[in-house]
């Protein structure tokens, strides 16, 4: 499986809400599809010993994460009947309110969709080796733990 | 034999750089992280997992040459 | 719980990905989420008995409908830590490929979401009183039923 | 009493019209049916709900008037 061909999840920054508006419209074509669904990870304002954050400054091991991120992909084409599956990941700045992971997957039907997602996003969560700066808005930081 | 050794996050942090190239001698990941504990006293105290040429190996691995990164806990998302 | 306003989840025809994307970035402010969850009903060009569906109208018994969504959304918040809830959902003619059912969750955790969302789309699936005519490609029809 | 009776879809298609008002003097969502049965003996063969004031019911319940509307199986999404 880890023969074909990987390409990369990361975009420079921000996702934004055009980038998925537009990947939407692009499956209006596929009309085999039934139901999609879309994750979208969010960059919170957390408060944290009385310091907001205001962004997060995000970094990976770029190799090894395309590579999990194909594996997963591979993984979930395997053991769902999805039509399509996307994963886009920001690198370097993600202001508070920014979206940093958008995850789409669709398929005839819903039941497929609703199961397909969660695992997908679990595995990104538990296995990709991305790394997160939370920024506090007098600059000082402290480094972001998946839970 | 020349090991590259990579450097993530908060770990980049205490190394103070995010690549080196570290020449080695010994059998095991074991080994490996002596010789990281020794330069870098800091590492003690952080968690992280070892990749070898992009795959998690344990402490017992033997080093085969090529990448080894130290990750530390992810968060992507 | 049936005293507060009842607004309309309908929309005439299809609901476009702009509608979409514009929705995703009205989020943007604020910044105590973490984690979106969006599903969309696509129209599917099914093929039946060699026939091909072209379209699906959709009609409703609005007043109850409305008040069927109402009662899920109250219900949807009551059960789970949701920012945001909205949902939009088709009447008139959907063509093969075009977008009939929106819903959005919004939380600050992203286990919350994948729950709340599942939910909401199986209780409109199973409770509201939408009806739909799939239209052929020869203008003959059948009715839709859910599974 | 005078019921406001509502078809939708394939059950509108049947009765052939979507609204009409009809003078009812029994007493249980049964009794009703028996009525719209005569009228419309194709109903028969139709699967749907009964909701009385927009709120499902069963045969045995009792007409209280407004509104009765014949839900044939639910399609959105």
């Amino acid at each position: 499986m880890t023969d074909k061909k990987v390409k990369s999840v990361f975009k420079q920054g921000a996702i934004s809400s055009e980038f998925i508006g537009e990947s939407i419209a692009k499956h209006q074509t596929k009309t085999s599809i039934g139901a999609h669904n879309i994750f979208l990870g969010q960059v919170r304002a957390d408060v944290i010993d009385g310091k907001t954050v205001s962004a997060i400054e995000y970094t990976a091991y770029e190799d090894m994460a395309n590579q999990k991120f194909h594996e997963i992909r591979e993984a979930a084409f395997e053991k769902f009947n999805l039509t399509c599956m996307h994963i886009y990941h920001s690198l370097g700045m993600v202001k508070a309110g920014e979206i940093c992971l958008f995850v789409f997957v669709s398929s005839p039907r819903r039941k497929v969709v609703f199961e397909a997602l969660e695992y997908i996003v679990e595995e990104i969560k538990a296995h990709v080796p991305v790394f997160g700066k939370e920024i506090f808005e007098d600059d000082t930081h402290q480094w972001k733990v998946n839970n | 034999m020349k090991i590259t050794v990579k450097y993530f996050g908060m770990i980049a942090e205490t190394t103070q750089c995010e690549e080196e190239i570290i020449d080695f001698s010994g059998n095991f990941i074991s080994d490996f992280l002596k010789i990281l504990h020794s330069k870098y006293p800091e590492l003690k105290n952080k968690g992280f997992q070892v990749a070898q040429n992009q795959e998690l190996v344990s402490l017992e691995t033997g080093v085969t040459g090529g990448e080894i990164a130290l990750l530390p806990p992810f968060a992507g998302g």
